[in-house]
């Protein structure tokens, strides 16, 4: 018998980081305005009164600067989270860490256990730089790990996974969900494992393989498409780097059709890194095309009207599945 | 560094009733222009502010309460073809140059009108017929590109000069390093001025840097730095005018740091509990508009009656410019899709050379 | 009748840039080591005294500087072109170029027409850090073109359309082919259009698609394959973004079986994106999965017996194209 | 900026016969090992020069031919326990440090037992048990890590201080701007040493620059400066362990600029065409080693015989270095597939959490 809280997904999250810092004083954050005020989002609210200003540092406006003593001091045995205020400005951070925090380890032996973390994606009306998510532009760089959960009960076991891991993990949380989602989280001393999907859905239909906020619209679609006897098997894949090829295969051989949803741009995104897996290593069992549901090849645009267009739906994705139930 | 800039006004809070603001050559219409413009400023964040509250904007409202000055009398030291790439804070320099009340407010309402047809929010646009270049969000990133401006203005042979801001927080950027080296080296007609107002978002500036004066920097760059009162409005637009008048002769950029405080929240949902209330006492003192208004009446170049007639016309124009942009619609959702490419001209980049012919698996190897 | 020259793929990529420059005077160039040095690999040996320091900048080491310097003068109706001394330290400006140059035209409507090149690719032994295929880390953010040349013909041409073009292109050249490539070149003012591939040889039985310094791999192998009586068609990318879409569809439906071939660690790599649309576009034509064909996913490795093992080359091709020919 | 470094050594070569090099502390036991350590970084770049000649190097060699003093001097003044970031040119340092002739050879070859394995060449390898950090090759990169080593010092009270070095066109990056701002706020037990060597590759400083004196940065982060005689290495040694002593102490970061000259090109195949010959001319006269040399004679710390002996010892030992690093094999190939990730310890990360059960759509959509 496990005692559970209620919690949104930024209060798990924040629990996470709490626990672990809690448990382990190696642990320490730093970002812009983390301390004082808590974070732009309030993530880390009540950290700096708990642990103290040597723990929970305040840091002017230099994200390489952050990302690049982050690296430092897990290199002295220390297990530095950065925050993005915007995970968007993790482009300016781009060069500390795809060449140095992703490399070290294989080239001279040096693990660098860090975690960049920061609220990504939109449906926020925060246009082009406040909007982003950044997963592709790091999906091709060995060395890195990638998580994007989509629960809170995801939310607080990876955070807690990934300040454990003792390679640089990049943490992506949406802020659509930071207080839209509210869950029984369970008590204790838990995490949820990096590198695993999970099966959010069973069905024998189709697949919808998607993570973070797309989950819900995939859930919310499958629900409406269930009323037709149509049953969409949803995978949500929880980390994007490294991808669990397991769970993508398994679904696809499955159902014999795949869409990958993801809220990203579709050229160049980890939908076509998805896709292209389950084309060459599931081909034999594929009823139809590998379809990949994401937003257009545009900047997120900022008004409502356009960003609505922009974003997949729950709508327009039961449309893409018909559609791809007819092939 | 050179702090030439102290000699212009006072920051002293127990100054004069009578304001000794710096010394001017600006004619009495020019000034009451300068106050016209500051007002409008505020004045029109004030309106954003009620169309904020009345959930019209779509977002964050930023405003910069209390260091209008510093925007309206540095952009006023520009000349028609000048540049300017502002920052959110400095929305009085965008309307120095032209800029409509009803632009800002589309944009903030994410209208298909707006300048950027609702792609884009706040002051977030640009236009160089009317010398402004839209920044990104990620701050210091304006700087090298300002820096181009200027580079390019080198290059042709206009005599044109570019100017940019940056807030205390914004200088610890790597971009504000790499564009005031790349500036200076290449001695290009360039102005910076770093908006000193105390915070970026809740971080003091003790957070920020060892320094207490950004001007410091300048001498990092070999390049003059200025100190400024910027809540004094004829003070930063005096250093302005010196720094320009000097990038605009071929002298290279300037550094100016123009001291102000932030008078709100880093945002309008930002309560600024982390600032201490002294702090906003003190400053509030300073008021900028208060300052030029004292200055103004004290000196005789305006009555409470010019200075309430201005203030009545601008109230007036913004009834009208609040009504267009909240009759405006908002925009058609397939913009969405256009406009990521400038299209290739009409008649096309130029002749294109046919492909060497493949070779022919079927025929040895052969090219066919 | 045309007359040609015989030019290094270097000397074309020189030449292209020379005519622009002789032909316009708003190209000018930027970037360290430019001027007085030519170039760290000589491109623009020259340069300087004929067209002058004004139009010739060595720049301080200052990527992001650099980068952002030409946008803000391409505003101003110059068309800079930048160079990475090597193509890796385009990380350093990664956020200058997908924040601001990519998405100006959409968000003010104002273009960004720079050109940012420099010398890319492995095989020289060059390790993590001067070995890179950047293409990825683009090839997601719209606004952006993306070049890779494999020809000297294709490099001049391209060149001279990108500094045309009146968007930012990236010009990655492959630098293992600076001067291991001799071709006649024609002379004259003439371009190779941004988004076309080329056929660079017919056949029935397979696709490869690739570009830069593995179309030579391809056509290696392709040759090699022929004594048997295969015929491999291959297809020569040229341009990442916007990919030729029609090409990749009209080779896969030709031979139903597609390898995509790139020197990139293989997840989240272009070849990836090809593979994703090559899947859902062309899916009822496939007899094969459709199969990549990259680096593993590490960082580049120095040493030569390292590399050799991590890079594709024909003998490794050939098997592969056999493989999936018995699929 | 304090220029107390202007206080050591000379820069005029004129210098007497009896060289006059800084004043210090060092026994003649140590100033006899630092003239051993300097003489050694010089021969093992000699002899990298043979193997570059012979063809056995792979990819390019990089050497610090006239400013070995420099990375010598300022990793002498560590202690152990101390961490250094050194540069391609910080060779010096490494050795100083504990690293084998025999590492750097089998880097600079890519042989399988060199320190990383032949994944990485030249002097991109670290080990922390010797206090050294691998940098990256992007210039200035390291600066913020190794202020993060400080940091991490700082906050587990250890009493250790981090050093890394900067080449005048390192300057420029912006890492340079963050990293030593970050350092100076944190005020983190940091040192920085910029080694002005005249050129970024074939870049003057004055094109890097618009000012004469890198140091003159510090005051922007509100640190100490130093100036010092980059080719002294007594001066080098004792302005770094002043700026050390007080970053122990907890007196936050120094940034010192060590004047020296870079006597060769860029890399082994640069000619340096561009350097006007007079430098070269002008500059030897200031060889560090030929410098220390004659201090040590002329002061009678040493006869010609006794750094004759050191040589040659040095000289046998090499031999023996080259040898085995000629004879050790290059890696098996598969290597290049290992050693991307650290994997999870054999327990685990922790008690794993059971999924929740999926909806399942059989069931009406209820948790199966
Ligand atoms: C590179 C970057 N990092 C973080 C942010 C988030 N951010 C927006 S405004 C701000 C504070 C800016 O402070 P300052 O530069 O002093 O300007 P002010 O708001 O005081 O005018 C921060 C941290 C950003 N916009 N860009
Ligand atoms: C960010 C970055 N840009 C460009 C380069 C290419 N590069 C390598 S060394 C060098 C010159 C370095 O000059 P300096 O910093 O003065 O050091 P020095 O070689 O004189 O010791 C350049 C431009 C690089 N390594 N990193
Ligand atoms: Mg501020
Ligand atoms: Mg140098």
């Amino acid at each position: 018998m496990t005692t559970t809280t209620s919690q949104t997904y930024l209060e798990a999250i924040r629990q996470g980081m709490w626990d672990e810092m809690e448990q382990d004083e190696r642990v320490f954050l730093l970002g812009q305005d983390v301390g004082t005020y808590g974070g732009a989002f309030r993530v880390t609210a009540g950290f700096l009164d708990h642990f103290g200003p040597k723990r929970v540092i305040d840091t002017p406006i230099s994200e390489s600067g952050m990302v690049g003593a982050a690296i430092g001091a897990s290199m002295m045995g220390l297990r530095p989270i950065v925050e993005m205020q915007f995970i968007d400005f993790i482009s300016c951070a781009y060069n500390q860490i795809i060449n140095f925090a992703a490399t070290c380890r294989y080239r001279w032996g040096q693990n660098v256990p860090i975690v960049v973390r920061g609220p990504s994606g939109g449906n926020i009306h925060g246009s082009a730089f406040h909007s982003q998510n950044p997963e592709s532009y790091f999906q091709h760089t060995p060395g890195l790990k990638i998580v994007a959960p989509s629960s809170a009960v995801d939310a607080k076991g990876l955070i807690r996974a990934a300040i454990r891991d003792l390679n640089p993990v990049l943490f992506f949380e949406h802020k659509y969900l930071y207080r839209r989602i509210k869950e029984e989280v369970p008590a204790g001393d838990w995490i949820v494992p990096i590198g695993k999907a999970r099966l959010a859905r069973t069905g024998r239909d189709l697949s919808i393989i998607t993570y973070g906020a797309m989950l819900h619209v995939a859930l919310d679609a499958a629900a409406r498409l269930e009323a037709d006897g149509i049953e969409i098997e949803v995978l949500d894949l929880r980390t994007i780097k490294p991808l669990d090829q397991d769970a993508i295969l398994a679904t696809a051989q499955k159902t014999h059709r795949v869409l990958v949803l993801t809220e990203e741009q579709t050229t160049g995104s980890v939908a076509g890194e998805v896709a292209a897996r389950v084309g060459e290593l599931a081909f034999a069992w594929l009823d139809a095309p590998v379809t990949r549901f994401c937003c257009p090849d545009t900047p997120v645009p900022f008004s409502p009207t356009m960003e609505e267009f922009y974003l997949p739906n729950a709508e327009k994705l039961v449309a893409k599945v018909r559609d791809l139930l007819r092939y | 560094m050179s702090t030439t800039g102290k000699s212009f006004g006072s920051l002293h809070p127990d100054s004069p009733p009578v304001e000794r603001l710096a010394e001017t050559q600006l004619s009495r219409e020019r000034q009451l222009d300068l106050y016209r413009l500051l007002r409008l400023t505020r004045m029109v964040e004030g309106r954003l502010g009620n169309l904020y509250r009345q959930n019209k904007v779509v977002g964050g409202l930023y405003t910069s309460l209390g260091q209008e000055a510093t925007a309206v009398g540095s952009a006023y030291a520009l000349e028609e073809g000048d540049f300017i790439g502002p920052l959110i804070r400095n929305l009085g320099s965008m309307l120095v140059r032209g800029v409509l009340p009803r632009e800002v407010m589309m944009q903030y309402m994410a209208r298909g009108l707006s300048p950027t047809g609702g792609k884009d929010g706040n002051t977030h646009f640009g236009d160089l017929a009317r010398g402004i270049v839209a920044p990104i969000s990620m701050l210091g990133s304006v700087i090298p590109v300002m820096a181009g401006v200027a580079l390019a203005a080198k290059m042709q042979g206009r005599p044109l000069v570019a100017l940019t801001y940056i807030g205390d927080g914004g200088t610890s950027t790597g971009d504000f390093h790499e564009g005031l080296n790349l500036a200076a080296v290449l001695d290009v007609p360039f102005v910076l001025i770093a908006e000193h107002n105390g915070y970026a978002y809740s971080t003091p500036t003790a957070r920020q840097m060892k320094i207490k004066h950004i001007v410091a920097r300048a001498a990092a760059y070999g390049i003059p730095g200025e100190m400024v009162d910027g809540n004094d409005i004829l003070a930063v637009y005096e250093v302005t005018k010196k720094a320009v008048e000097r990038a605009r002769a071929g002298g290279g950029p300037t550094l100016i740091e123009a001291k102000t405080f932030r008078m709100k929240g880093h945002a309008e949902h930002d309560d600024a509990g982390y600032v201490p209330p002294e702090l906003f006492e003190q400053w509030r003192k300073k008021d900028p508009i208060d300052r030029f208004e004292r200055h103004l009446l004290g000196l005789g170049l305006a009555t409470q009656e010019d200075l309430d007639g201005i203030i009545a016309e601008i109230d007036r124009g913004l009834d009208a410019e609040v009504d267009f942009a909240l009759a405006s619609p908002m925009p058609p959702p397939e913009r969405a899709l256009e406009g990521v490419y400038e299209p290739d001209p009409a008649e096309g980049l130029g002749t294109i050379l046919p492909d060497a012919p493949p070779v022919n698996s079927q025929n040895g190897g052969v090219a066919r």
